[in-house]
């Protein structure tokens, strides 16, 4: 394997993700973006799926093996074993939310923040909310979902600094309880919150499905704001918007700086300039929401608005109650 | 603050509670009849989990809850069957064929879902109440409590149910010689085997209903491990309720209730960690034991296999 | 005294070259035995003999290998218990078979079908008539573990007659009673019998056995020797009978068919064991053991009389360090040991002989070899630095096994397959193994055959008359003023009375006894 | 000695379940339409015969043998200790917080020991309460150790996020120990040294359980209480005894985990071993040498299982079902087994 990291070309690379890649969500968008850069650039995929978040070290050595020339953790939870694999045998690795760890040709971070595009959303569920109170549901709190909380209170304050956030976290580790997330949700949307920014895996359905079954104060229709996934094609009439991850161009860069010797160099990220992320336009968006949306898009892609990530726990939940007072 | 305690969230909250807590009461009542028989049903979760995926099923595709519930009690049925002829008839060990029967649940459940649903995610329409006349006009309490989905009212009916069974019933007595000692039992004439397969199959029964109810009324939808855990809370709870079915009911409800107030404090602003409110239940039960330490004594043949004339 | 039936008729229950096999024994081989309507039939045998196994057979807990049962003529195969039960046939086991957890009333409930109603009151009627025919007064609603084991023999065969309507089977029903209680059993037998009802009782007691049967059948090693009618045996006079059962019971003739020597007369000595007003830790439900005083010298022993429950046994756990003294002080050869555990009051020569054999007193599941060690474990030779030496411990047990005559197939025989009275031989080899001072015996005989129980007694008398100081616990009267030098008479947790033995020792005692119940 | 028909039997016994599971699982991949064939070869190639995997499988047995052996402790001495999960974890985040601390100050033949040790103690100190209880008022200790580690789960992430955090990583995490500094590597292997502190535990456990003194005293106790109480054993020292030594073990399981693989304890991180382990233990009639069998088997079949499926496209939820059968059919065989003898006794 040593041998094939020194040659510059790539002609396989390895997808490792926790779960399954059909939650139309963190699985399977890194999924589709390996395929279609395998499809793209002609190299050879291997996808290794539902993973869980145990020890990955006998998939990352014998993917390596196997010769893989660039071996992606697609999860949190491989970042502390990946670049020990990488010195081990050599082979490059890509991982997230660890930039501290970049090693020139051998370990390149790719730290996934969907703040901007939170940002986005914020202003977006402002504007559509009727009764001026938003909800956020989160199924835990991992640095992704927190920089995407705070950005979304961020952009919601923006919009309008008297509107009302609700924030929740389902439980600790509540990946799959969908029904602790419909409890969750029933009670931020009875607290009256008519927009609902929902971050989870399975228990993301737990939130679609409050959303689906309960009207808002008003008697109207209750939102629902996803992340990372497109998930129009199962939507129920709720789905008003998605901060969707395009990971191509994130793999397609891994790759090139590969080619070009400059791996590890850099981190890699999602900006809402290079379209790597974007808010997705549902049909329930009007028009005139939708403009608002985009000039806010503009001032941000123009740098006339900065926002600063934020993936502490602590700072999303002080910005809560900052907002809530 | 003095925003949120409105009629609407302090009513989501406690028929939060009351939703988040039903699953482990049924589930609960179930198992704490297998163990007055003197059977240990580790399997539980799994048979909640084939409930739910079951319940889901039947449900999503016959557009009835009712018969929804009926194929998630019979899902938990069809766990419980092998654990009644491997464990009660065979006498196999309970605790390895309970943990072998939760993995197959969890193995063969995700395994449906990603064949079946993993394109689609189908979610079930809103769920219909029935609220009771009069106790549903209170304040608060009224909406969140008595205008519920009849399960959750035959569910409560169950407890006092369940309770005259076990203390004024003939069946309640030969449930409570099987698990503590079942050779008195066998030589009244009254076959342990069948004693104890019965409560087997209710534990089933129930856990599959408990299953079907988190997966239909709960969340409307099926996701693979959607029990996450609740199964081995709700055998906590059976063994702590000593055999006497109004104490699962609180227990279940005081578990519950602690979720909903993790909700509450948070949705409030308030900066507790999730990990120490979880632990609330637990750590007082604990405490509790600690200072008002007592026998918690269970059924002297628990996990005992019965063979007739074995010394 | 009892009723005649009629040669022709055919016999109420007939066994027919009935065989059953356990791994390695052939408890009952080719049992050709008839029990009729009317008649007491008592069943002997040594210990092991098979009679228990006769018994599992006959009410359905076990199967034959070979061979048929026949009901009034007609073969029958009782699969379960509940044939049994529904043919007529009430048994009292002779291990317990209530639940401790029920009450008196629940447990006699207990076998109706489970839609059928609790009926209470009309279960309550059935039981006070029940108790009334058989002169008992028992606590409808109290808890079963609240009872005295007496008490609960006395539930075990109400219960038994709850549905034996034909044949009433009863597997030494009378070890824990009081003879005033056996008495009432056998005139209620003898009614019972009047009536039309087989009875088949099981008893180690010879003279209980030719007093209440009208046939008395013997089993030796799983066959049966002989059936005699009781006439045919009274004619020859007691002495003869019992001699005569007793060597077709034993192989050999026995020897010790006299009646027991009084005991040597004991002149006192320094007490090795002095007891001052000792109050232990006591249950709810247990009687309160308080203010106990008395010593005992060097060889001597002293027995202890009381209805079964008074309090014996906490006594008995409170002696040997199993039970908190909360009060008073227990001497031994002069040192104060209240304040000791179970193993330095072992080790200071304090012996206890449990009455409690499969509950507390040995491991069912382990091999006879590790049972016999049991309180000795750590101890040279048998293991070295904490490790086990196999090859001492097996020769050990080996030796034990053939010296006490135990019946078992080899030393890691599971202990649970013995018979009740081997497994008290095992118990009793454990306990006066070493060099004990005191020795605390607890029931020693109940459950042993004729034979065995001779040399228990004769055990415990050489023991005395090497200096080894003995109380003896014991139900049995007669046994006690067989053995002891003096009698202390128990009643409600406190000794009511300590009398010597002597010719009117007995009318004393059972004054006592009945005194302090009343 | 054994004879050598007495060692086919058991060997017999040992992989006719194995088989039979196997079979059913086949019928299950032809159902699902794939080649099972190729499927149980890559299991084998890759989990047993490959170098590569044959060391992660060694690898992967370390933690579950010591938890194996803490378990023999309380299962022999009739303590249904079902606590070992939190057990584990606790240690686990201990050793990890403590770990990096002690690297940098101490030399490596002391640290890790030390932190071994640490490990050890808070584990058994976590198992005290209930073994308090349960010598105390005799509390059934099913239920106390099984909420014992939901606490202990909550607890450990508490830790974890709030005073070990690291504050380099975004993700709640403790400090990280570097590679260099965890458990030396065996003879150039991906194995480390924490498998063979395993094996010797696992060993002397055994021996200690079947052969010593102590190990007597503690079967007693798990035979019955009253007993041990009769001939004099001190059942509270036992009972606290039997619980430390079998959380000790457990906790020593997490701090070869991860000192010997992890080097940190991210939050949310619960391997959940012990549901794994505790039927194996059973199956294995609480008996050293077969543990350590189906401790390996069931390594070789998650680490080649993970493979196998992923190249037959299959999610890896197929693996959970096929343990499932193994378990049944061993259970079974177990039972078949023993049954001539049971129809004897009757
Ligand atoms: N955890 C349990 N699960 C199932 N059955 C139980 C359990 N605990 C007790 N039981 C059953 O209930 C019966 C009564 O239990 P227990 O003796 O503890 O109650 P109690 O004495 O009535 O209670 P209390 O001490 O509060 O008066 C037991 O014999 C047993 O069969
Ligand atoms: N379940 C069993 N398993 C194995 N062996 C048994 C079993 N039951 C009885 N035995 C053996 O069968 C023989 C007859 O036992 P049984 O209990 O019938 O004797 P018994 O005459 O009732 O003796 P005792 O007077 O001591 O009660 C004994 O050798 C005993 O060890
Ligand atoms: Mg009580
Ligand atoms: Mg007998």
């Amino acid at each position: 394997a040593p041998a094939f990291a020194q040659d510059s070309e790539v002609n396989h690379i390895a997808v490792l993700t926790p779960e399954q890649p059909n939650d139309f969500g963190w699985n399977q968008q890194a999924a589709k973006a390996a395929r279609a850069v395998g499809e793209a650039l002609s190299i050879d995929v291997t996808l290794a799926s539902g993973l869980g978040y145990g020890d990955v070290r006998p998939t990352l050595r014998e993917l390596a093996a196997e010769g893989a020339d660039l071996l992606i953790a697609h999860a949190s939870g491989y970042n502390t074993t990946a670049p020990e694999i990488a010195e081990e045998t050599g082979v490059p690795v890509a991982i997230v939310d660890r930039p501290d760890l970049m090693q020139p040709g051998l370990v390149a971070d790719y730290t996934l923040s969907g703040h901007e595009g939170a940002y986005l959303a914020g202003v977006l569920a402002t504007q559509m909310s009727r009764s001026a109170t938003l909800g956020i549901v989160v199924s835990g709190e991992p640095p992704s979902w927190n920089s995407q909380s705070a950005a979304f209170a961020q952009g919601a304050r923006a919009s309008d600094p008297d509107i009302e956030l609700r924030y929740s976290v389902i439980g600790p580790a509540a990946y799959a309880d969908a029904a602790g997330a419909r409890r969750v949700t029933d009670a931020v949307i009875a607290a009256g919150a008519d927009v609902i920014f929902g971050q989870g895996n399975g228990s993301t359905f737990g939130i679609l499905q409050a959303v689906e079954t309960n009207d808002a104060p008003d008697g109207g229709k209750i939102w629902f704001i996803d992340v990372i996934g497109d998930k129009s094609s199962i939507d129920g009439g709720h789905l008003l918007s998605s901060v969707v991850w395009n990971l191509e161009p994130v793999y397609r860069a891994m790759i090139e700086d590969l080619g070009k010797g400059t791996f590890g160099t850099r981190g890699y990220s999602i900006r809402l300039e290079d379209e790597s992320l974007y808010l997705l336009q549902s049909e329930h968006i009007p028009a005139e929401v939708w403009e608002r949306v985009m000039e806010v898009r503009e001032q941000i892609v123009a740098g006339e608005i900065t926002v600063e990530p934020k993936f502490e726990a602590e700072a999303v939940r002080a910005l809560m109650t900052a907002v809530s007072d | 603050m003095e925003s949120l305690l409105t009629t609407p969230f302090l009513t989501a909250l406690l028929a939060g509670s009351l939703a988040a807590g039903l699953p482990l009461l049924l589930a609960g009542l179930g198992e704490q009849m297998s163990e007055k028989a003197g059977v240990l049903n580790i399997g539980l979760e799994g048979m909640m989990l084939l409930g739910a995926y079951c319940g889901f099923l039947g449900a999503w595709s016959s557009g009835s809850l009712w018969l929804g519930f009926l194929c998630g009690m019979l899902g938990g049925l069809a766990l419980a069957l092998p654990m009644m002829l491997l464990c009660v008839w065979l006498g196999l060990n309970q605790i390895v064929v309970g943990i072998a029967l939760t993995l197959s649940a969890e193995g063969l459940t995700a395994l449906l879902h990603h064949v079946q649903f993993s394109q689609s995610y189908p979610r079930l329409p809103r769920v219909d109440t029935l609220p009771l006349p009069l106790l549903s006009e209170i304040p608060v309490l009224g909406t969140a409590l008595f205008d519920r989905h009849p399960l959750v009212y035959l569910a409560i009916l169950a407890v006092p149910l369940l309770a005259w069974l076990y203390r004024s019933s003939l069946l309640g007595l030969n449930l409570q010689a099987a698990g503590d000692r079942p050779a008195a039992l066998d030589a009244a004439g009254i076959s342990v085997i069948a004693t104890r397969s019965l409560a087997v199959l209710f534990t089933g029964a129930m856990a599959g209903l408990g299953g079907a109810y988190l997966a239909t009324v709960g969340a409307g939808l099926f996701v693979p491990f959607m029990t996450s855990g609740a199964g081995f809370i709700a055998i906590v709870l059976a063994m702590l309720g000593r055999g006497r079915p109004l104490w699962v009911l609180l227990g279940a409800l005081l578990f519950g209730l602690c979720l909903s107030l993790t909700t509450a404090l948070q949705v409030a602003g308030l900066r507790v960690p999730t990990d120490l409110v979880q632990m609330l239940p637990f750590a007082a039960v604990m405490l509790l034991l600690l200072f008002f330490g007592r026998r918690a004594a269970l059924p002297a043949a628990l996990t005992r296999p019965y063979r007739r004339g074995e010394r | 005294m009892s009723a005649q039936h009629q040669g022709k008729a055919p016999p109420l229950i007939r066994f027919e070259q009935v065989t059953k096999r356990y791994p390695g024994v052939l408890a009952n081989d080719a049992i050709t035995l008839d029990l009729h309507a009317g008649e007491i039939h008592a069943l002997l045998g040594e210990n092991g003999a098979g009679k228990s196994t006769l018994i599992a057979l006959l009410s359905g807990m076990q199967q034959p290998d070979a061979g048929r049962l026949l009901i009034d003529g007609q073969a029958v195969r009782f699969s379960s218990p509940r044939a049994a039960l529904q043919a007529g046939i009430g048994t009292v086991y002779q291990h317990s078979a209530l639940v401790p957890s029920l009450t008196v009333l629940e447990n006699l409930m207990l076998g109706r079908r489970w839609w059928q109603g609790r009926r209470q009151s009309a279960t309550r009627r059935r039981f006070t008539a029940l108790c009334n025919d058989l002169g008992v007064r028992l606590p409808a609603d109290a808890l079963l573990s609240s009872l005295s084991l007496g008490e609960r023999q006395m539930v075990e065969i109400v219960k038994a007659l709850w549905e034996g309507r034909r044949l009433l089977i009863l597997d030494e029903a009378s070890a824990m009673l009081t003879s005033a209680a056996v008495s009432d059993l056998q005139r209620s037998l003898t009614r019972l019998a009047a009536k039309g009802m087989a009875i088949l009782f099981v008893t180690h007691k010879l003279p209980e056995a030719l007093a209440f049967g009208d046939r008395v059948s013997i089993l030796r090693a799983g066959r049966l020797v002989a059936s005699r009618s009781a006439a045919d045996l009274h004619r020859r006079g007691a002495e003869q009978a019992q001699s005569e059962i007793i060597s077709l019971m034993f192989d050999a003739p026995s020897t010790a068919t006299a009646a027991p020597a009084p005991p040597p007369s004991f002149q006192e000595k320094a007490p090795v064991l002095r007891v001052q007003g000792l109050r232990a830790a006591c249950g709810e439900q247990e009687p309160q053991l308080d203010g106990i005083d008395f010593s005992l010298s060097a060889g001597e022993i002293l027995g202890v009389a009381g209805i079964d429950g008074n309090g014996q046994r906490q006594l008995a756990e409170a002696l040997a360090g199993q039970r908190t003294t909360l009060a008073g002080r227990i001497e031994l050869g002069g040192e104060a040991v209240q304040a000791k555990s179970v193993p330095q009051r072992m080790k200071r020569g304090l012996r206890y002989l449990t009455d409690d054999r499969l509950g507390e007193g040995s491991l069912p599941a382990f091999p006879i070899s590790l049972n016999l060690l049991l309180k000795r474990v750590g101890d040279a030779p048998f293991w070295r630095q904490g490790v086990e030496q196999p090859r001492e411990i097996e020769a050990y047990a080996q030796q034990t096994i053939s010296a006490h005559n135990i019946r078992a197939p080899g030393p890691h025989t599971p202990l649970g397959s013995l018979s009740g009275g081997n497994v008290q031989k095992l118990l009793l080899a454990r306990e006066l193994e070493g060099q004990p001072r005191v020795v605390i015996y607890n029931k020693p005989t109940y459950g042993l055959d004729f034979q065995t129980q001779q040399l228990a007694q004769e055990a415990i008398r050489r023991q005395a008359a090497s200096g080894v100081a003995a109380l003896l616990i014991s139900p049995d009267l007669d046994e006690i003023l067989a053995l002891s030098h003096r009698v202390a008479v128990m009643a409600e947790g406190r000794i009511v009375g300590i009398v010597n033995n002597g010719p009117d020792a007995r009318q004393t005692v059972g004054r006592l006894v009945v005194g302090g119940t009343a | 000695m054994t004879d050598i028909p007495q060692i086919v039997g058991r060997l017999l016994q040992a992989l006719l379940p194995l088989l039979l599971a196997l079979a059913c699982g086949a019928l299950l991949l032809l159902l699902l339409e794939r080649d099972p064939v190729s499927f149980y070869a890559t299991i084998i190639e890759r989990g047993l015969l490959s170098r590569l995997g044959l060391q992660e499988s060694l690898t992967r047995s370390a933690p579950l043998l010591l938890l194996a052996a803490g378990l023999i402790v309380a299962f022999r001495a009739g303590l249904w200790n079902l606590g070992v999960d939190g057990q584990f974890l606790l240690a686990a985040v201990i050793t990890a917080a403590l770990a990096p601390g002690l690297a940098a100050t101490l030399p490596p033949w002391l640290a890790l020991p030390l932190a071994m040790l640490a490990a050890f103690a808070v584990a058994a100190l976590w198992a005290a309460l209930p073994a308090f209880l349960k010598a105390r008022y005799g509390v059934n200790e099913i239920i106390t150790t099984l909420m014992m580690t939901f606490l202990g789960i909550s607890l450990a992430n508490l830790l974890i996020k709030l005073p070990f955090n690291d504050p380099a990583t975004t993700s709640p995490q403790t400090l990280t120990l570097a590679t260099a500094d965890r458990l030396p590597r065996l003879l150039g292997s991906t194995v480390h040294l924490g498998l063979v502190i395993a094996l010797l535990a696992l060993l002397l456990v055994h021996w200690a359980m079947t052969r010593t003194a102590l190990g007597l005293r503690l079967r007693i106790l798990g035979a019955n209480p009253l007993t041990a109480r009769h001939v004099g054993l001190p059942v509270t020292g036992l009972t606290f005894l039997a619980f430390g030594l079998s959380a000790g073990l457990a906790g020593l399981a997490g701090a070869v985990e991860i000192l010997g693989v992890w080097g940190t304890v991210r939050a949310d991180w619960n391997p959940a071993y012990g549901m794994l382990v505790i039927p194996l233990v059973f199956l294995a009639r609480f008996h050293g040498g077969a543990v350590i069998f189906f401790v390996f088997v069931f390594a070789v079949l998650s680490i080649g299982g993970e493979t196998a499926a992923r190249r037959a496209d299959l999610p890896n939820y197929f693996l959970l079902v096929l343990v499932a059968l193994i378990l049944v059919f061993l259970a079974l065989t177990e039972w078949l087994s023993a049954r001539p003898l049971m129809r004897k006794r009757g």
